[in-house]
């Protein structure tokens, strides 16, 4: 054990560090959920991947840097403290990405990762159906193999940000007579297809973040299938656990909040300290951020030795998600009066928390609800019985 | 001791109940938010045919003569529906502080005018900083140092505020206060104005809250996962009946606060502000546990939820945010209530 | 609505009042786990009976006082300030009481509530078996009739109290050939009759609280069976009811724990207010005590018009033990490294925290486990499917 | 940055886990409530043929030189398996505290008794009043207004106080500080003990905390209801689910804190108190969850859960309890963690 930075360490901080602050846009960019805002920030994606920062774990070979783990963990570190633009790119960033590396191909690799590096091509995820939600092994969007390609028909929902994304990664049930489980197939799909629709949902603040995806005979190249025909299942776990651990909830954007909170409460402590459990829900906020933080870095240093991320990252989606959203409720209970107020009728402290406290509503349901990661952690980690 | 609404309270509520559920629809809700004003006369006008802004006017000034507790399931149902109006503010909070002093001409006359439907009155207080439908007010009811102001809207200069409750409109509000304009000086008059405030908040969140319990229990009985409803799951079931329990305990709470404030009993501040915490701590485990259980469909615009969920995120910081109703518990509790002997629980009020 | 106590109502509360300070014995008795305190205790039943307060609510004729559930509260809220002792007999007067009134023939009633009111007869409970605890209609005793007699075989256990008790209530399955709640029958059981073995059980606080009970061909007389032989289930649930609901736990004995925790915290104010989440607790004690009695002030104005209370006892079950709960945890919390102490070891102050903590942790199990009462909520009140 | 324990570390621990599994048993332990030390020499003795004593003492002085960072793990096998004896308070606590003035011929002489398994001592603190294990202590390291003062056995008057815990054999000690048994006047010395002795209570109550949900999955597993054993319901998972976040989410915290404190971080004190908040949430959560899963079962003496449940309830007042080390991290988070930058984190052990 070892718990202080390297010489190298804290020279790649300072790196990131002075990078971003010449980078970073001085005016925050629009919401990546409106089309305006997606090519802000799918540009931005081209900045920092011109700069070499666009996925620093990566190979330089696939449009990365070579970082290891915990010099991601700074990467993030810094780019929150920055106040850097959200990755429009998160779900291939951090979910197909370390999917690829692990079941890609060498060509695919060098085909989908430097691309999606740079924003060239913007990912949208297709996991759950009108009928398979939680419920992710119900899925019937079917993929016929016809010669080298499959024939793709069925319905996707809940696709983050297809709206304007360029292409989809997702299961499809290659075996008809397959129920479950198995008989899935994990396929890349460009959404510019013949046969593909796209109709936009609105979430909670009026703007198109999900949408649902129709395929009507959409041909996709047998070449665009990652591992095995019927081995898609196994490939999504692997997916899932990233999204659910490491990679898409960094430590560093809830160590933003938590401080930010705290600032909160300093700024409006007389309001605060009426009613006293907001002061203890900030120093739980503090206590919980470095927790997830520390344990982080603890899964990283274990990663790094060749450990292995498992039904573990249902702890850590647990853990995240409700941290967040208490911390956004007790920001919403200092604002007081301000809080339910919209950018154009108060100021911009409030719209953030308000805007954070929306989407905060969303994390114990993504990635997997809560309750069913409940029931991983108790029937994979603690060995209970299933129902 | 009767710690039961009467067959009269119950039957008008039930009226209002049914009214509110046949005209409210959410469909109607959402097609105000595209207006410009977000309001309905034609709804105002049925809202009056039933006889609710007469309710706190004397009855010598055309009104019913009722009172707090009166008012109270019917706010709760208001919430229910999350009526797209704030009528309560003229009928209730501002009628119930006119009707403090029936002497003064100008409140028999508004008095008059608001039971017949035909005067509406927003209300401002430094707790509750921007008002409610100032835009299709006639006068505003607003609170200065110097004590309670009645002022006319060509008075008052109004910025309008977005709220994440497209059905609230906001205003700040621009006066100069005038002794013209000054209705009364005395200050337990804006006090009981501001707890009347408070109630009626507390009151629409517990009606808030049952209406996300229904709209949860319906959608998990009929959304099949893993092959069955997923109300049938023991999570989903144990997140609603907590929300059932803290609803549940809410209620008497607010019907003491509301016998108390309508009997002059000194601690209705406190009984008041404990009415506001249960209903907001009920309220907020409601539209928390409501949208979970939802999943994602929760999250949509599309869904009908979203219209409960955000008057509760909303209101939450309404007539004094739970902190401040917090603190009037707490420094009560903290003095007080270890010395307090078991007859005192109605103690002032008998 | 009409929120005041009457003139009568005043002048019973003080009558009640003279009386418990004329009368309460001025050193607490040793507790009524113990031999020597179980006695003490009844002897209390005696002389509370003699003065004519055994069982308020019940008919004169049946050793009570005719007053109604307004009137009980107020001696309950007497009773609790007064620092009365617990009532030895409660799962008599409390459970089998008011089931009696409404299943018992007149004879019954004759029979066993005035020497119930007086103490002169002690009850316990016989419902849980070692494999029917949450899954009650799981009993497996057995009362098979032969002529005017049950004979009774099995085994019942966490019977609280029996282990001094005189006689026990519970279900017997009649039905040889039934299952589940069909062909359960409601017996009377005197714990003395031959073939009845006794064996108590230590709680958490190393005294005998509970017992288990062997019948090895106890002949019980048909005349001590409540209501209609395969009725037994209607009746317990009734019963079950009372002790979810207004009887067993009534709203004086929180409102007083409230109280004493409000005073010890005024008494440590500078160590509890080092934790925020101290006061925040205290404050919501309060509210929830107030809850609580109000809630059980509006339930006893309707049943005095003439309602019923059902499922919705369940609300009242999980509310006041998670509220007890939490009022010990809160107290442990402020007394800090004197928590643990037992009565030789510290104040009179933490022993009774210590021994309530103990007990309250009993309170989410006891009278059906919260997880039932949660399940009953949303399948009876709020009309959710069964599994 | 490497945020793992060393291969030898874990060998180390899994050899003391293995032991104490297999000699500290429930058997063990309730026998040892019905005597009248409470203590057994044999395991004494077996715990010290483990080189257990030795851990803290330096290499010149025939320890093995270790630290804080080592002795975590062991003290959550201490905790998991409840022993019963205060073994850390002389192996770690005071070794810790000798250790730090070597110089001083005192210290070296009873750090190798220490190490050799020939002395016993007892550690006392104003925040830690009552002294577990006086009765078998050859010294006792107690602290004064001017020091930390060494003093013999004779010189003390023990009164014992009984503990919720039969376990835990606890004394008030009366005393005299003389020059002669001054240590050290150095208040950072005993700033030092103090946050050992919190961070080995924390350490415990994460042992605990896993012990209670390994009989918990047990015992849920093969208890059957409703014709399934009730450990397939989804409220008795979610209850542990619930503990196996908090224990989770305690360890890196505990792990930060003994590696601050073993590298004299000047942010230890925060930290360890961090962890001695995170762990007794985890432990209280634990305790709670464990009894309400096991039913009336896990209410009675017959049943091991009390051992364990007994346990975390008495630690969590002991060595500061929670309210106190939440005062210390929230003065620090109100103060100075809004301004912290990221790379602050492990900062001063850099």
């Amino acid at each position: 054990m070892r718990l202080h930075f390297t010489e190298a360490q804290r020279a790649f901080r300072a790196e990131v560090r002075a990078w971003l602050e010449a980078n970073v846009p001085a005016e925050p960019l629009e919401d990546f959920d409106t089309e305006a805002g997606f090519t802000q920030h799918r540009l931005w994606e081209r900045t920092l991947s011109d700069g070499g920062w666009g996925m620093v774990t990566w190979p330089k070979a696939y449009g990365g840097r070579g970082c290891d783990l915990i010099e991601w963990l700074i990467f993030e570190e810094e780019y929150w403290r920055a106040g850097a633009p959200a990755r429009v790119n998160q779900n291939g960033l951090f979910l197909l990405g370390p999917t690829l590396m692990e079941y890609g191909t060498e060509e695919q690799k060098r085909r989908f990762l430097p691309a999606m590096a740079s924003g060239e091509e913007v990912w949208a995820q297709g996991w759950s159906e009108p009928g398979a939600g939680s419920d992710m092994a119900a899925i019937r969007c079917t993929a016929v193999r016809d010669g080298d390609h499959y024939v793709i028909n069925g319905q996707k929902t809940w696709s983050t940000r297809a709206r304007w994304a360029d292409w989809l990664f997702g299961l499809f049930r290659s075996d008809p007579a397959s129920s479950r489980h198995r008989g899935l197939t994990f396929l890349l799909v460009p959404l510019r297809s013949p046969g593909v629709t796209v109709r936009p949902i609105r979430q909670l603040n009026g703007l198109p973040g999900f949408a649902e995806i129709f395929f009507d005979d959409v041909r996709v190249p047998v070449d665009n299938r990652l591992a095995d025909e019927g081995a898609g299942w196994q490939v999504a776990m692997a997916t899932a656990g990233f999204e659910r651990g490491l990679m898409l909830r960094s430590p560093a954007r809830f160590q933003q909040t938590a401080r930010r909170l705290v600032q909160l409460y300093n700024e409006r402590r007389a309001e605060a300290d009426m009613d006293p459990a907001i002061r203890d829900a900030v120093v739980r906020a503090w206590m919980g951020a470095e927790a997830y933080t520390l344990s982080t870095y603890a899964t990283a240093s274990r990663l790094i030795k060749g450990g292995h991320i498992g039904a573990e990252a249902s702890l850590t989606k647990v853990f995240w998600s409700e941290l967040d959203q208490r911390m956004h409720e007790t920001a919403m209970a200092i604002l007081g009066a301000e809080a339910e107020l919209l950018p154009d009728g108060g100021g911009d402290e409030s719209r953030s928390w308000l805007e954070g406290f929306l989407f905060a509503q969303a994390g114990p349901i993504y990635a997997g609800t809560n309750e069913i990661q409940r029931n991983i952690i108790a029937e994979r980690l603690l060995g209970m019985p299933r129902a | 001791m009767d710690f039961t609404f009467s067959d009269d309270q119950l039957e008008f509520t039930d009226t209002v109940a049914k009214f509110l559920r046949k005209e409210v629809t959410p469909t109607l809700i959402r097609s105000l938010w595209e207006t410009e004003d977000g309001r309905s006369p034609e709804l105002a006008a049925k809202l009056a045919e039933l006889g609710l802004p007469a309710l706190s006017v004397p009855e010598a000034l055309g009104g019913l003569g009722l009172g707090d507790v009166d008012w109270l399931p019917l706010a709760r149902e208001f919430g229910y529906s999350a009526l797209p109006d704030a009528l309560l503010d003229t009928a209730w909070l501002a009628a119930g502080a006119l009707a403090e002093d029936t002497g003064n001409p100008v409140c028999a006359e508004l008095l008059t005018a608001i039971a017949a439907g035909e005067a509406r009155i927003a209300v401002g207080h430094p707790a509750n900083p921007l008002v409610e439908d100032a835009h299709r007010a006639d006068r505003l009811l607003l609170l200065h140092d110097d004590g309670l102001h009645l002022v006319p809207a060509s008075e008052v200069r109004l910025e309008a505020r977005g709220s994440l409750d497209p059905s609230r409109r906001l205003f700040a509000v621009g006066w100069q206060p005038r002794a013209e304009t000054r209705l009364t000086a005395d200050p337990r008059v804006a006090a009981r104005l501001f707890d009347r405030g408070a109630l009626a908040v507390a009151a629409q969140l517990v009606g808030l809250s049952q209406r996300i319990l229904d709209l949860s229990t319906q959608y998990t009985g009929e959304r099949q996962q893993f092959g069955k409803a997923i109300g049938t799951f023991q999570a989903v079931k144990h997140r609603l009946a907590d929300v059932a329990v803290l609803v549940e305990f809410a209620k008497p709470v607010l019907e003491r606060a509301a016998y108390a404030l309508a009997n002059g009993d000194p601690l209705a501040p406190v009984f008041v502000s404990h009415a506001r915490v249960a209903a907001g701590d009920a309220a907020a485990a409601a539209a928390r546990n409501g949208i979970q259980v939802h999943g994602a469909i929760g999250y949509t615009w599309e869904l009908d939820l979203q219209i409960f969920m955000k008057r509760i995120w909303a209101l939450d910081g309404a007539w004094g945010p739970r902190r401040f109703h917090k603190a009037r518990v707490s420094d009560f509790v903290v003095d007080r209530a270890g010395g307090l002997d078991p007859g005192d629980l109605f103690a002032a009020a008998s």
